[in-house]
């Protein structure tokens, strides 16, 4: 096993993924000759030839589009939008297509694609380098929506989505492709989608969180034990759909609850764990439901790391569930 | 590189300077009965509409050249996404007028198992007739998608992507021409100018000189015809599809036509469209001007025409009553092809419909457990 | 005081802003001559011309783009999309820049513009013309998201709306665009926004709704008074910005608490109540928090009676919640 | 109705063939400094960035012209909405460096509150040049708007719409100009084609006989011009503004010109660009080109070319310092203008942050209680 980035194991996702299976596609804008602005897709056009590794104009409603046409016509693609915050142009395609193709067909026609995008804060961004939309997209029956956190996870969820049926948005936390690494199997594996990971165990308080929140949750967790607090960390990995039995199991398992992600709180994929536990487990519950998020503004530049919730935002709400 | 002048071949007198169709006789009296069944289709969704026994139809009155003399330029293997207002190109292709009904009364049998509105067909055979989208324009781009992989694997399948003068302002319109342009792929555009957009007339939805020189902006050759003449729609469309079949890439068709009824079952054009267009229209209704020329061709005459219209309103009746026989989609279909699996969440929410369903005494008999 | 439809409520009340101030213009597909598909802008053309009342080409993009251009630039546009099923192709135009304009311009700029539309199901439009996509816009922090319920509110609502300094989303219940009516003061008047309502006193379960699932709340609160419930009813009316403390007031009074929209549940709008509750009055708890709502796939057409909730969904769950 | 030969007016020895740029010796003085500064700016930043002092740049070498003889045909009263590379145009009509240099700090005295990443300006003053935002091409229908407004309220303001060649793929593009066409909005589009967008050569873009062309989609004439032409550019802006000032409706200018840089500082072009096309262009260099042309005219020599040089560049070094020095923007700036007023969840989430901030020893003086 190779001790790889979370970016280099979706560079070897890809091409795995690309080798094992000529009908698989990757495109976007920039993908081919630069590798993409984050190299995710480097050397693929090399290796696979610009047929199976080509850039598109800029138009992320046509790559989108012409993604689900591929798709729908029994090709693998694997769309790059270049960073989250631009695919919004795409999002009647996503929303209305994509994810209601099968439905609105009775099953005739499907569109099994998948389209990866770099999301979240800490590369000093600002506004449009830096946003988390996961919950634009997890209100959308259809679709599924994935975030690894690890690279293990990186390649081995991007291999599952690239198998899986239904459309699939993965989206990577931009934070973490450099800054974790981790032993990487080498060829082809899958991390079967819907499943939660529990990235830390522990008793008195549940953690869930995903993408480049779960570092930020585990460092937190390591600093409560000095004030004696055992804090269990749950890695989401595909939000959507939730594996909403186990987050509940965690939940009363602990009866005390923090929520951590960077998208703005209000209506964010926080809300709907928040939500899930009122309904189901909240006669276990023992403390609020905390949640430790981005604040409801724009994502701002210079004070970015005011922003994001780091370990000691994160500290402060087990703290507080922990002594409710 | 762009046409000005829309093609005709269909003479006011049927005749046609000569012209072969490159279609045999029975081709001729297809595309013929094809268009019948298109108006019959229309009049009878009306009469149900206006009954209360459906909800919503599209009328294609005046468009019924344009729809079947694209079609007839594919072969089965090829693809249609079509708009809403295209479905001579599914009887053309023959469908079944019995599971149109189907989808126009959301049954049980429907192929899209009711949950789209009337109108929104999808079908896999006798040809590829793509799930219609309400969205304007998201299709175009799907096409060049499906025309591209085709191109990729060496098929030399071509795609038909069907949209009306308003879809040209939508952004699958611009990226869809620009990816085909890009990508040279084998995809025909067809753009039916028919003069409104609902309320809208063209003069507010562009200010271009006609919609065919829209394809200058993505490197595609433009071709202007006069959509009433279905032996000139027929021509433009086959030369585009054998040109894309060859690899030539992408063309754009501006068959500028006219609707002759409202939007939709819903509208009333006489609120908006001024008389004259309608009386100018009339005039140039493609099924008589079809007929001129299948009689000048000692084809049809007029006791054939009346017995093949009264057969094919006969079929499209029986397809009626029959569909309304067929009662609503089980509660299940709700719940399924969200996903190719069925999630535990979904399957909850499914399950405590059904359990307030069977309270209500609205469960039917076969629904006794939640099957999915 | 003439009694009106919601819907005439509406043409009222924009005949009222646009008599009050010249700068305010109305336009989008088919507003002018045929004066809106649900005639919601019947008439304006005819009393204030094509220059302040006039049709678009088919593009929301465009057309929220160019609003955004002229609320720049001194004009009041009030934009209206047909359906809001449609209004993806302006998503970008919406969330990345009508919402985060003045933000991002250090408030040099802003977008004071309002974009109605009619939303939500009940005239058997399938998956296309049914939809209710409040929660992809209340998750926008500069955004503005109002739904009325009454004609009075929809009046006052849409004044205050076109007199808000921010960009407003109006999304108008099309199910009660003709089934309601109600008193309407003539002429110009406000109804607040970031303000709920209480539509129905009641001590014992307090259900939050909005649009066209207040009267199916307000029956089914009619109904459980012969189990002797006593449900408190609010409709929220304005969802971003909520007025949080008036919810939490409401939920701690009653401690029994119902959610309703006809959106899919999943990470809908109806979470944020829920999270807010289980957040800062979990302690007042005393049944779960439940939800009423659309389900989690796209929406059926023939069927659609079975997808939206009606007045017997939401009393089974009040009495779920009394009964706890 | 398109021009395809790029308009050229400065010839290689410095000469106009007689032509009259209709300006005062100093405004063309003006426009060679406007050009100096840009490339001071860029050069300035580019070695900020380099020692980590800054995040980011975009570097302007090559399209100096195109901005500054755009720009020259603006009145104070017109709109500007920029690209992200073409803050030239806010030199040319006065910004101060010392303004643009506290935004690439992103500091507190950041006209944008440093919520933006460097680039992204914003300006009211002396001209309104609109915040830059990154999504690409929604700046375009936004323009539109505001030409469309001015024009509602009878004034004969003019918006200029920036954006590059890979612009006129988004959907912003196709919205914007057809807008315009059918509202005859007074607006000049401005398509700097430098060739690539960020990695991706035109012919990846599209498949149109340049860009010009697309015009012809929307019922506007394009014109092409040879971007590295200082006199050229203004030129054919000002017979667009012009035209759009007196009720004529927009037009789209292509300027041809190259992106002598990387996209960014993050960017390096030798990675795709084949270095044919640097050498190429080098030789196409707008300022020297325009220095020819004064010299010609008798309005600039070496000595005086170099103080002029020497001085933009310590105008620059010295706001870069200054601006150094400016501390971050207060925490507060976070939470305000989300929207007018600030909300209860919005002031809430701010106190809990000056809070932690507090603890943490973070908050600044003044900070001492949340102000908003
Ligand atoms: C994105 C989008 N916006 C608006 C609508 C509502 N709508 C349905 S059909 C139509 C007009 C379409 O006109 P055109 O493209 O000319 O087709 P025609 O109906 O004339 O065949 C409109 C505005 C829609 N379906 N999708
Ligand atoms: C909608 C959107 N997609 C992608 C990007 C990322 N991106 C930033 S600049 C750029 C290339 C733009 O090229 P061009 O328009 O030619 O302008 P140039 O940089 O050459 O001046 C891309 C793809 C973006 N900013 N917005
Ligand atoms: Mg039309
Ligand atoms: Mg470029």
């Amino acid at each position: 096993m190779a001790t790889l980035t979370l970016l280099q194991a979706i560079n070897d996702g890809l091409r795995t993924a690309m080798r094992d299976d000529p009908s698989v596609l990757v495109f976007g804008e920039d993908v081919g000759k630069k590798g993409g602005v984050f190299l995710a897709t480097e050397n693929l056009q090399k290796e696979f030839g610009a047929k199976r590794c080509f850039d598109t104009p800029l138009s992320e409603d046509g790559i989108v589009g012409a993604a689900i046409g591929m798709a729908m016509n029994g090709l693998k693609p694997v769309a790059e939008i270049q960073f989250q915050d631009f695919i919004f142009p795409a999002f009647d395609q996503i929303v209305s297509e994509a994810a209601k193709l099968r439905y609105r067909s009775g099953g005739q026609y499907t569109a099994p694609l998948v389209i990866r995008t770099p999301y979240g804060g800490g590369i000093r961004g600002g506004l449009y380098h830096s946003q988390s939309g996961e919950a634009y997209f997890c209100h959308t029956p259809g679709l599924k929506v994935v975030v690894p956190s690890t690279p293990h996870d990186a390649k081995g969820l991007l291999l599952a989505s690239i198998a899986d049926p239904d459309p699939v948005l993965f989206l990577e936390p931009k934070a973490l492709y450099r800054s974790v690494k981790g032993e990487v199997p080498e060829g082809s594996y899958r991390v079967e989608l819907s499943t939660l990971r529990e990235a830390r165990a522990g008793k008195d308080v549940t953690v869930f969180c995903y993408g480049a929140m779960v570092p930020v949750s585990l460092k937190a967790a390591e600093e409560s034990l000095a004030s004696g607090i055992d804090v269990r960390v749950v890695d989401l990995r595909t939000l959507l759909p939730l594996d909403e039995e186990g987050v509940l199991e965690h939940a009363r398992s602990t009866g005390r609850v923090v929520v951590v992600h960077e998208a703005p709180r209000f209506c964010g994929f926080g809300a709907e764990i928040s939500a899930l536990i009122a309904e189901h487990a909240i006669e276990y519950m023992e403390a609020p439901v905390v949640r430790v998020t981005g604040f409801d503004t724009p994502f701002p530049n210079t004070l970015e790391h005011h922003y994001l919730p780091d370990h000691r935002r994160v500290l402060d709400a087990i703290e507080r569930v922990a002594h409710f | 590189m762009t046409t000005t002048e829309p093609l005709q071949v269909i003479q006011a007198d049927g005749g046609v300077n000569g012209y072969d169709p490159q279609m045999p006789e029975s081709e001729l009296l297809h595309c013929y009965r094809a268009m019948l069944q298109v108006r019959a289709f229309d009049a009878i969704c009306l009469k149900l509409q206006r009954a209360g026994r459906i909800g919503f139809s599209i009328p294609n009155e005046g468009i019924e050249a344009t729809q079947v003399g694209a079609a007839s330029a594919l072969r089965k293997s090829d693809w249609i996404f079509p708009s809403y207002r295209d479905f001579g190109m599914a009887l053309y292709h023959g469908v079944a007028p019995l599971e149109m009904m189907h989808n126009m009364f959301g049954n049980a049998r429907d192929g899209a198992k009711g949950r789209q509105m009337p109108v929104h067909f999808s079908f896999v055979e006798p040809i590829r007739f793509v799930s219609i989208s309400s969205p304007i324009g998201t299709h175009i781009p799907q096409a060049v998608g499906v025309a591209h992989a085709a191109r990729l694997r060496g098929e030399d399948t071509v795609v038909l992507a069907s949209f009306g003068d308003g879809g040209t302002s939508s952004l699958g319109f611009h990226s869809g021409l620009n990816f085909a342009g890009v990508w040279r792929s084998p995809v025909v555009f067809l753009c039916q100018n028919n003069g409104w957009a609902i309320s809208c007339p063209t003069e507010e939805q562009t200010a271009s000189d006609g919609f065919a020189i829209k394809g200058e902006a993505y490197g595609i050759p433009g071709v202007v015809v006069d959509g009433n003449d279905l032996l000139a729609v027929r021509k433009v469309t086959l030369a585009a599809v054998e040109r894309a079949r060859a690899g030539g890439g992408p063309t754009l068709i501006e068959a500028k036509t006219f609707r002759m009824g409202g939007h939709s079952t819903s509208d009333d054009p006489k609120r908006y469209v001024p008389a004259e267009q309608f009386e100018h229209w009339k005039k140039r209704d493609p099924i008589p001007r079809f007929e001129k020329f299948l009689q000048a061709a000692g084809l049809l005459d007029a006791a054939k025409a009346v017995a093949m219209n009264a057969e094919v309103t006969e079929e499209i009746a029986v397809a009626a009553r029959a569909a309304e026989q067929v009662g609503p989609p089980a509660l299940e279909t709700i719940f399924s092809d969200v996903y190719a699996a069925l999630p535990a969440h979904i399957r909850k929410q499914g399950e405590q419909a059904f359990d307030l369903a069977a309270r209500r005494g609205e469960a039917r008999s076969g629904d006794g457990t939640f099957p999915l």
